[in-house]
C-alpha cells in the first residue's frame, strides 16, 4: 500500500513543471554544450578589456605587419591594417552579443507590452495592433532594418534599433496568444473579482504566465538578431569602423577573400559559434519549457 | 510432409501466440508491456480480451500485426501464428500481404484513425487495391458497397472525415477493416469513443457482419457487458500477463482470480441498486518497475507474503479454464468471496 | 472557395497601404535633402527649388503619401534620383532576376529539407536523425553571405568550377540559390521532421499500417501530405525571408536582382527606387503569403471545408 | 544522447580540419606574400605605349586581322546617367566618349586640343569669339544630320544644366551662323576655355530628340556608337553606328558590365567571361602579370587623392588644427595599407601633370610631435576636437583608418562615415556644408585655372559676399587667392606664369585647406592581344576603338 503511494507520488513529482523543466534540460547534451559554449564567449566579452587593450591591440594598427597568416603570434593572422584578427574577434563578441541582446531586448519589451495589451484589451485595439503586425511581419525583416537603418543612419544604437524593430512582431503574437490562453482562466477572473487594476493583472498574473514562452522565443531570437547585425555590417549598414564587429570584419576581408581567405573564415567561424550555442541552448529551452512544443 | 502434417494441427486455429512479451526501452527505463502471453483462437470464435487501461491489451493485439512501434519496442516471443502462418520471420512484403487481408484492426477512437486529408472512398478502397489487386474505380466501386454494408449511403464516398460524425467514422473503420473479408479481426475498444445509444448500434453491426462473413474476432474491452453480449472465450489481463483465461461461461460462472473479480465488483449491481461499489483500491504497477511477484499482490485483499515473493503461472483448473494466482497452490479449495457468495 | 479569397483580397488593401506607410514614412526621414544629389555642384536656389518641385518633395507627409500611393495605382513609383529612369521599369528589369533566384533557392531548399526531414523523422533518435539535426543546426546557425562567401570560395576560386558572379548562363545561379537555400533548408528540415513526428504518431497511420498499405506509401503518401501543411505554412513565410536573405547573396555574387537594386540605391540615396522596390518587394511577399494560404486551404480539406461554409 | 554528442564531435572536428587545411594549404602563398611585396613597387608593363600626358595607347588596329564581334568591359562603378549634362562621373563619361562628340578633342599624346566635331575653329583677336566650321557630314547616330543648330541647343541647355553651366558660365552667346557654323562669344578671354570644351559634359546633343523625349533624347550623340541596351546595376551595351563619318569602329557592339567587387571582377577576366577588367585590385595585379594570357596594363593616374576640411567648421576654422590634421596624415602607411605600395605621394595642390606645379612645394611630414605642436598652438586640448570623415570607397576606408588612429594619437578623434559615392558627392554638394573632413579625389586636368579656381576660389555675390565655387570642398573663401589666380590667368608670359602658380601653391600651403595625399596607379586587366583603347591618367578611358582578335 505504502509502496505504491510512495511509487505514485515519486511519479507525479518527476512531472511537476519546473523541476522537469531543469531536468530535461539538464539531460539535453546539446543545451549542455551550447551553454558552456555561450558562458565562454560571454566571459571572453566581459574579459576583453583586461586582455587587450582597445587602443593599442584591437583598432591600433601595424601596418608594416599587415595580412600575415596565422602564426604563434597571430593565431588568426592579422588584417589587412596589421591588426591582430584575434584579439578583434575576441572584442567582437562584445558588439555582437551587445547588439543582439539590446535588439532583442528592444523587441520583447515593445513586443510584449504591445501584444499582451492586444490579448487583454480585445476588440479594436487588438485589432489594430494584429493589422500592424501582419503589416510589419509582411516586409522582409532584412529589407526593413535596411530602411531603417539607411533612413536614421549608421550607428550601433541605430543598428540595434533597426534589428530590434523587425523582429518585434513574433513577440507581439507570442504574448497575444499565451495572453488570450490565460485570460479566462479563474485566477485572473478572482483578480478582477476583487478589484485589481487592469494593468497589474496583466503584470503580476499574466505575464509570468507567458514568460517561458517568452523566454524560449527571445533565446532563439538573439542568434538570429546577430546574424541580421552581421549581415548589416556586411552590407556596410552596421556598427562604424573601425570597431570590430564580426559582419564588418567579414566585409572587410572578403576583398582579400582569394588570397587572404583566414580573413573572412575566422569571424564567420565566430558568428557561428556564437548563433549555434544559442540555438542549442534554446531549442533545449524550448523542448524543457515547452511542452507542446516538444518533438 | 512435415508441413502438411502441421497445417492439419494448426488448421484448427486462427490464432496461435506462444510466450509473447513485449517492452519498451525508453529513456525514461525500459517499460514491459506485455510479459508472457499465450493465446489460442479457433475459427469463428471470439475472444475478449479483459483488463484495465495499460494492462497490455492493445499492446498484445499490435503485436500480432507486428505493428509495435520499433524502437523503442522490442517484440519477443516463441510462436506467432495467424491462419497458420508464422508471422515471426515474415517478410515485410509477406507481411502487408497479411495484414488488411488475414488479419485486421478496428482502433478504439474513430476520430484519429482516418486520414483526414484522405476522402473515406479513397481510405476503403485501397485496402481493396492492395489485396485485390483491383483497378482504383473497380475498388472504389466496392468501397461503395462496403459503404452501405455498414448504413452509409454510397453518394458519401467522397467526402472526408471530418463531415462525418463518430458514428459513422466508426462504421467507417470497420468497413476499412472488413473490406478484404480478413479471418480475423481485432476490434481495440470500438466503442469506448463512442455514444452509448450508438455503441450498441456499431457493436450489433459487428457481430452481424463476423457472422456474415465467418470471421474470427478479438474484441479488447474493458467492459464486461459487451463480453457477456459478443464472445466465445475470454482471457483477463493484468499488468501485460494473461492472470485468467477460459470460455465465457468458465470465467463468468466459475471466477477464479481476485483481479477478475475485483472487475465484476467495480460494476454496478443491478439486483441490488443500494449495494456500494467495491472498486480495486490502488493503482497498476509502474510497468518500469514491475514488483518480484505477482503483479496483482499489492492490490489483492487475498495476498499473502508469498505472493509477492515468486510469480503464479498460468494453471489449468479444469475444462479450458486457466488461472495465474497462488493461491490455488496453497489451498486447491480456495474459493474467492465472489464465488462463496454465489454458492 | 470563392469568397474566402475575394474576402482574402480585401484584406491585402490595408494591410498593402500599410505597408506602403510604413516604408514611405521610415524612407521619408532619411537624413539629408536629396535634392542635392541630383542637383550639380553649381546649382542655384531657383534651380534647387525647382528640382524639389519635380521630384515631389513639397507637402506634408501625408500630403505626399496619397500622392505616391496615387501615382502607385497609375503604375508609377517615380523616378529614380541618380538614372533619371522610371522606378517601376528598374524594378521590373530586376524582378525575373530576383524570382528566378528565389525560385530556385526555394527548389534548393524543397529539395534538401524535405528528404532529409522525413529520414530523421522516420528514423528518429537514430544516427541519420542526428547527422540531420546537427546540419539543421549549422544551417540555421551560419549567416548566409559567409556560406556564400565560402562556397565561392572553394568552387570558383580554387576549383573554377563555377562563376563567382553575373547571371548569366544556368551555372551562375547554383552558387546564390544555394547560399539563400541552405538557410531555408535548415529551417524546413526541422519543420520537416516536426511535422512528419507529429504526423507519424498519429493513429490513422497504424490504420493504414494495418489494413496493409507499404511503409513506404504510408510514409510518403498517408504521412507528407498532412505534414505538408505546416510546411506549407513555414514555406509562404520563408519567401519573404528568401527574398531578404537574396539581398546578402545577390551582394555576395553580384547578382542583379531586387536586392541589389536596393543595397546600390541606398548606397546612392536614391530614395524613390528604395521606397519603390522596398513596397512593390513586400507587395509581392504579401501577395505570395495569399496565395500559400489559398493553397493550404486547398492541401488540407478541414479548411477548405470551413471557408466553403 | 551519446551518439548526438559524438555526431556533433565528428561535425566539429572535420570543420576544423577544414579550416586546418586551409590553413595549412595556404602557407604556400604566405611565403610568397614577401615576393609580392617587394613587386610592390610600380612597375609599368609595356603593354602598350605611354605617351608624354602619361596616357597608355594600346597598339593600334591592324586591318588584316579579324576582331571579335563584341568586347566585354568589365566596369568597377555603374554606369548610372547618359545624359552628359546630367552627372560627371568617370564611369558615364567613358560612355560619352562612345556615344557622343565634343566640339573639340584633347590629344592623349601631347595634350593639346585637337579637332572633333569642329573642324577648325578661329579665335578674335581679344580672345572673346570663337568660330567654329563643323563638319559637314556629320551625323547622329540615327542618321539625323548633326548641325549649328545642335550646338547652339546644347550649350543653352548647359547654362541651366548645374553639372555643365560653369564650364560655359563665360559665354555669353551662341550663334549657329549657317548649318556648319557656330560662333560662340565669351564675356573674358579665357587661355583654358577650349580644354573644357573637350570635357564629357560638353558633348553635342541632338535638338530633335531632346525635344522629343527630354529624359532619353540626351543618350543620342554623334560619336561611333549608339546605345542598345541599359540596365542600371548590371550593364549598358553599345553597337557600332556604321555610317559614322570617318568609317565605322572595328568592334561591332562594347558591353559594359558591372562587377562591383574587384575579386569577381578579376575572376570573370580569367574565366573569359570579360575582355578587360578595371581597376583589379592591387592585391591581385600580381595574379595578371603571372597570367600568359593577360596583360597588366599600369599608368600613374592623375586622380589625386586628398582631405578637404571644411574651413568654416569649429575646430577646422584654426589654421593649426588644420596643419596638426596635415602632420598626422600618415602618407608612406596609407600608400603602403590601402594602395598595396601602388600609389605615389602628393604633397602640391594641383595635380601630378598640370602646368605650374611646384616642386619645391613645402611638406607638412607625417610627424605626431609637430602635429601635437600645432594643436597645442591652436589652443585646442587633446580631447577637445572631433571630427567626421567621409570615405566611400574601400582605399578610402582604409586611409581613413589610418588616420583615424594617427589623431587618436594626438587627442584628436575621428569618426568614419562609409557611404556610397553618390551619397557622398550628395553631402558635399549640399548648401548646408554639413560636414568636417572627407577624402575625396579629382581628377581635373583641364587647366590649372580651372582646378584651382574650382577647388579653392570663391565668386563676389552681388551683396559683396563671396560664394564658393562648386568643388571647393574645404569652402575656402579667400580674396587674395582669387586675385592672385585672376592675375595669372591673364599672364601671357609662360615663365612668369609658371612663376605665378608657384606662388599660389605656397600661399595654398600655408592655408593648409586641404591635405594632398597621393595620386595611384591605373591598373588594368586586359586579355593578351587588346588593341585600339586608350588609357587615362584620368580614368577616363577611351575605347572607341578597343577590338580584340579572334
Amino acid at each position: 500500500m505504502a509502496d505504491n503511494a510512495e511509487r505514485v507520488s515519486k511519479l507525479y513529482k518527476k512531472r511537476s513543471s519546473l523541476g522537469m523543466a531543469w531536468r530535461q534540460l539538464r539531460r539535453n547534451k546539446g543545451a549542455i554544450i551550447g551553454m558552456i559554449l555561450l558562458i565562454f564567449i560571454i566571459a571572453g566579452a566581459l574579459l576583453a578589456p583586461i586582455v587587450y587593450d582597445y587602443n593599442t591591440d584591437v583598432i591600433g594598427m601595424n601596418v608594416r605587419d599587415r595580412m600575415q597568416w596565422p602564426s604563434a603570434e597571430h593565431i588568426c593572422g592579422t588584417d589587412d591594417l596589421g591588426r591582430d584578427i584575434f584579439a578583434r574577434i575576441v572584442y567582437g563578441a562584445r558588439y555582437s552579443l551587445a547588439v543582439g541582446l539590446v535588439a532583442v531586448l528592444i523587441a520583447l519589451v515593445i513586443g510584449t507590452v504591445l501584444g499582451a495589451a492586444a490579448g487583454y484589451i480585445g476588440g479594436a485595439f487588438e485589432n489594430v495592433v494584429m493589422r500592424i503586425c501582419d503589416i510589419f511581419s509582411s516586409i522582409p525583416s532584412v529589407l526593413m532594418a535596411i530602411a531603417v537603418v539607411s533612413s536614421l543612419g549608421k550607428s550601433t544604437i541605430n543598428l540595434m534599433i533597426a534589428v530590434g524593430i523587425a523582429s518585434t512582431a513574433p513577440f507581439v503574437r507570442v504574448a497575444r496568444a499565451a495572453v488570450l490562453v490565460v485570460k479566462d482562466e479563474e485566477y485572473i477572473e478572482a483578480a478582477r473579482a476583487i478589484g485589481q487594476p487592469d494593468w497589474k493583472i496583466v503584470a503580476v498574473h499574466i505575464i509570468p504566465n507567458c514568460l517561458s514562452q517568452i523566454i524560449v522565443q527571445a533565446t532563439l531570437r538573439v542568434g538570429s538578431a546577430i546574424i541580421s547585425a552581421a549581415q548589416l555590417s556586411f552590407l556596410g549598414l552596421g556598427v562604424p569602423a573601425p570597431a570590430p564587429e564580426w559582419g564588418s570584419m567579414l566585409s572587410a576581408g572578403r576583398l582579400f577573400i582569394r588570397d587572404y581567405s583566414y580573413m573572412t573564415l575566422f569571424p564567420g567561424i565566430a558568428i557561428m559559434i556564437t548563433v549555434l550555442s544559442l540555438n542549442l541552448l534554446g531549442d533545449g529551452l524550448r523542448d524543457a519549457l515547452d511542452p507542446k512544443l516538444k518533438r | 510432409m512435415e508441413n502438411k502434417g502441421k497445417e492439419e494441427i494448426t488448421d484448427r486455429e486462427i490464432l496461435n501466440i506462444e510466450n509473447l512479451r513485449v517492452r519498451f526501452e525508453t529513456e525514461d527505463g525500459i517499460v514491459y508491456a506485455v510479459n508472457g502471453v499465450n493465446l489460442k483462437l479457433g475459427y469463428r470464435k471470439t475472444l475478449g480480451l479483459v483488463g484495465e487501461t495499460g494492462a497490455g491489451k492493445t499492446t498484445t493485439a499490435l503485436a500480432m500485426l507486428r505493428l509495435v512501434p520499433d524502437p523503442p519496442g522490442v517484440v519477443e516471443c516463441d510462436r506467432l501464428e495467424i491462419d497458420g502462418q508464422d508471422v515471426r520471420g515474415m517478410s515485410i512484403n509477406r507481411l502487408e500481404d497479411v495484414r488488411g487481408k488475414d488479419i485486421s484492426m478496428i482502433f478504439q477512437d474513430p476520430m484519429t484513425a482516418l486520414n483526414p486529408v484522405l476522402t473515406v472512398g479513397e481510405q476503403i478502397a485501397e485496402s481493396i487495391e492492395i489485396h485485390e489487386h483491383l483497378h482504383k474505380d473497380e475498388a472504389l466501386k466496392k468501397a461503395g458497397d462496403m459503404l452501405e454494408l455498414v448504413g452509409i449511403p454510397r453518394a458519401r464516398l467522397g467526402e472526408y472525415p471530418h463531415q462525418f460524425s463518430g458514428g459513422m467514422k466508426q462504421r467507417v473503420v470497420i468497413a476499412i477493416a472488413l473490406a478484404c473479408n480478413p479471418k480475423l479481426l481485432i476490434a481495440d475498444e470500438p466503442t469506448t469513443a463512442l455514444d452509448v445509444t450508438i455503441q450498441a448500434q456499431v457493436l450489433e453491426l459487428m457481430t452481424e457482419l463476423k457472422e456474415k462473413y465467418n470471421t474470427s474476432m478479438i474484441m479488447i474491452t474493458h467492459d464486461l457487458g459487451i463480453v457477456a453480449e459478443v464472445c466465445d472465450e475470454v482471457a483477463v489481463m493484468y499488468a501485460g500477463k494473461i492472470v485468467e483465461q477460459g470460455s465465457l461461461e468458465e470465467v463468468f460462472g466459475e471466477t477464479l482470480h481476485p483481479y477478475t473479480e475485483g472487475l465484476f465488483n467495480s460494476l454496478p449491481n443491478i439486483k441490488n441498486r443500494t449495494a456500494w461499489l467495491k472498486p480495486i483500491h490502488g493503482l497498476m504497477p509502474d510497468p518500469t518497475d514491475l514488483p518480484p511477484g505477482c503483479a496483482f499482490a499489492p492490490r489483492c485483499n487475498y495476498a499473502t507474503e508469498e505472493c509477492s515473493a515468486s510469480c503464479p503461472a498460468l494453471k489449468n483448473m479444469g475444462g479450458t479454464h486457466f488461472v495465474a494466482c497462488s493461491a490455488y497452490e496453497r489451498d486447491p479449495d480456495f474459493l474467492l468471496e465472489r464465488r462463496r457468495k454465489n454458492g | 472557395m470563392h469568397r474566402y479569397i475575394i474576402k482574402r483580397l480585401l484584406m491585402l488593401i490595408p494591410v498593402l497601404l500599410g505597408v506602403a506607410f510604413i516604408i514611405f514614412a521610415i524612407m521619408s526621414v532619411a537624413e539629408g535633402d536629396p535634392v542635392y544629389q541630383v542637383a550639380g555642384p553649381d546649382a542655384t536656389e531657383e534651380q534647387l527649388e525647382a528640382l524639389r518641385e519635380e521630384m515631389g518633395l513639397n507637402g506634408s507627409l501625408i500630403e505626399r503619401y496619397f500622392r505616391y500611393i496615387g501615382n502607385l495605382l497609375k503604375g508609377d513609383l517615380g523616378v529614380s534620383y541618380v538614372t533619371k529612369l522610371d522606378v517601376m521599369q528598374l524594378y521590373l528589369q530586376r524582378l525575373p532576376n530576383t524570382l528566378r533566384l528565389a525560385s530556385i533557392a526555394m527548389l534548393v531548399a524543397v529539395a534538401l529539407s524535405v528528404p532529409l526531414g522525413i529520414v530523421a523523422a522516420v528514423n528518429q533518435n537514430s544516427w541519420k536523425d542526428t547527422l540531420a539535426m546537427i546540419l539543421a543546426l549549422l544551417g540555421l546557425s551560419m549567416p548566409n553571405f559567409w556560406l556564400g562567401l565560402l562556397l565561392m570560395l572553394l568552387f570558383s576560386l580554387k576549383l573554377g568550377w563555377l562563376p563567382s558572379g553575373g547571371a548569366e548562363g544556368f551555372t551562375s545561379v547554383i552558387l546564390p540559390a544555394v547560399t539563400v537555400g541552405v538557410g531555408l533548408a535548415a529551417l524546413l528540415t526541422r519543420t520537416t521532421r516536426s511535422s512528419m513526428l507529429d504526423v507519424l504518431r498519429q493513429d490513422y497511420l497504424r490504420t493504414a499500417r494495418a489494413k496493409g498499405v507499404s511503409e513506404r506509401k504510408v510514409v510518403y503518401v498517408h504521412a507528407l501530405r498532412n505534414a505538408l501543411i505546416p510546411i506549407i505554412t513555414i514555406f509562404g513565410v520563408q519567401f519573404s525571408n528568401v527574398l531578404g536573405g537574396s539581398v546578402l547573396a545577390e551582394t555576395v555574387f553580384a547578382w542583379p536582382g531586387v536586392g541589389r537594386l536596393v543595397v546600390d540605391a541606398i548606397d546612392q540615396r536614391d530614395i524613390p527606387t528604395v521606397t519603390g522596390a522596398l513596397i512593390m518587394t513586400t507587395m509581392l511577399v504579401t501577395i505570395v503569403n495569399l496565395l500559400v494560404d489559398i493553397i493550404y486551404a486547398y492541401v488540407d480539406p478541414r479548411i477548405k471545408a470551413q471557408y466553403t461554409k | 544522447m551519446k551518439k548526438k554528442s559524438l555526431c556533433l564531435f565528428v561535425i566539429l572536428s572535420v570543420l576544423l580540419a577544414l579550416v586546418g587545411c586551409s590553413k595549412g594549404s595556404s602557407s604556400g602563398s604566405s611565403a610568397a606574400a614577401p615576393a609580392e611585396t617587394e613587386a610592390a613597387a610600380p612597375v609599368i608593363e609595356s603593354a602598350g605605349t605611354v605617351t608624354s600626358t602619361g596616357s597608355v595607347k594600346s597598339a593600334e588596329v591592324d586591318e588584316t586581322t579579324n576582331y571579335k564581334d563584341t568586347v566585354i568591359i568589365g566596369i568597377a562603378n555603374d554606369v548610372n546617367n547618359l545624359d552628359p549634362q546630367g552627372s560627371n562621373t568617370d564611369a558615364n563619361m567613358m560612355v560619352f566618349y562612345l556615344t557622343h562628340e565634343r566640339l573639340v578633342n584633347i590629344d592623349p599624346d601631347t595634350n593639346e586640343v585637337i579637332p572633333a566635331l569642329a573642324e577648325s575653329w578661329t579665335v578674335s583677336e581679344d580672345g572673346c569669339v570663337y568660330d567654329f566650321t563643323l563638319a559637314a557630314d556629320a551625323t547622329f547616330t540615327d542618321g539625323t544630320p548633326c548641325t549649328a543648330e545642335d550646338v547652339k541647343f546644347t550649350y543653352d541647355r548647359a547654362k541651366d544644366s548645374s553639372f555643365a553651366m560653369q564650364k560655359v558660365a563665360d559665354v555669353v552667346s551662341v550663334e549657329a551662323v549657317d548649318p556648319t557654323h557656330v560662333r560662340i562669344t565669351l564675356s573674358k578671354p579665357n587661355q583654358d576655355w577650349l580644354t573644357l570644351m573637350a570635357h564629357g559634359g560638353m558633348s553635342i546633343l541632338s535638338k530633335a530628340a531632346c525635344e522629343k523625349d527630354p529624359v532619353k533624347g540626351p543618350y543620342l550623340g554623334s560619336g561611333m556608337f549608339s546605345l542598345e541596351e541599359w540596365i542600371p546595376g548590371s550593364h549598358c551595351s553599345f553597337v557600332r553606328y556604321d555610317g559614322y563619318r570617318k568609317g565605322p569602329a572595328p568592334t561591332r557592339r562594347i558591353d559594359l558590365k558591372l562587377y562591383k567587387e574587384a575579386s569577381t571582377r578579376l575572376i570573370a577576366l580569367q574565366t573569359g567571361e570579360i575582355d578587360v577588367c578595371i581597376d583589379p585590385s592591387t592585391t591581385d595585379l600580381q595574379r595578371i602579370a603571372e597570367d600568359p594570357k593577360l596583360d597588366l596594363i599600369q599608368t600613374p593616374n592623375v586622380v589625386m587623392l586628398y582631405m578637404p576640411m571644411q574651413m568654416e567648421k569649429p575646430g577646422l576654422d584654426n589654421v593649426h588644427v588644420r596643419k596638426a590634421l596635415a602632420h598626422a596624415m600618415d602618407k608612406d602607411s596609407i600608400v603602403f595599407a590601402a594602395y598595396d605600395g601602388l600609389a605615389t605621394i602628393h604633397n602640391n595642390y594641383i595635380n601630378r601633370g598640370q602646368f605650374g606645379l611646384n616642386p619645391d612645394i613645402h611638406v607638412y611630414e607625417y610627424d605626431l610631435e609637430k602635429a601635437a605642436a600645432e594643436l597645442e598652438l591652436s589652443g585646442y586640448k587633446p580631447g577637445d576636437l572631433t571630427f567626421h570623415i567621409m570615405v566611400d570607397n574601400e582605399a578610402k576606408k582604409t586611409a581613413a583608418l589610418i588616420f583615424q588612429n594617427s589623431c587618436a594619437q594626438i587627442g584628436i578623434n575621428i569618426v568614419l562615415e562609409e557611404m556610397e559615392t553618390a551619397a557622398l558627392k550628395g553631402k558635399l554638394n549640399d548648401a548646408a556644408l554639413d560636414y568636417e573632413l572627407a577624402l575625396y579625389q579629382f581628377t581635373d586636368d583641364l587647366g590649372t585655372d580651372y582646378t584651382l579656381r574650382n577647388q579653392h576660389g570663391s565668386t563676389m555675390q552681388e551683396d559683396g559676399t563671396l560664394k564658393k565655387n562648386g568643388s571647393n570642398r574645404c569652402n575656402m573663401k579667400d580674396e587674395k587667392f582669387n586675385e592672385m589666380l585672376d592675375a595669372a590667368l591673364v599672364e601671357t608670359d609662360v615663365e612668369q606664369r609658371r612663376q605665378d602658380y608657384y606662388e599660389i601653391e605656397n600661399y595654398l600651403d600655408e592655408i593648409c585647406p586641404i591635405v594632398p595625399i597621393c595620386t595611384s596607379y591605373i591598373n588594368i586587366g586586359a586579355k593578351k592581344g587588346l588593341v585600339g583603347a586608350i588609357w587615362k591618367p584620368d580614368a577616363k578611358h577611351d575605347f572607341r576603338l578597343i577590338a580584340l582578335p579572334e
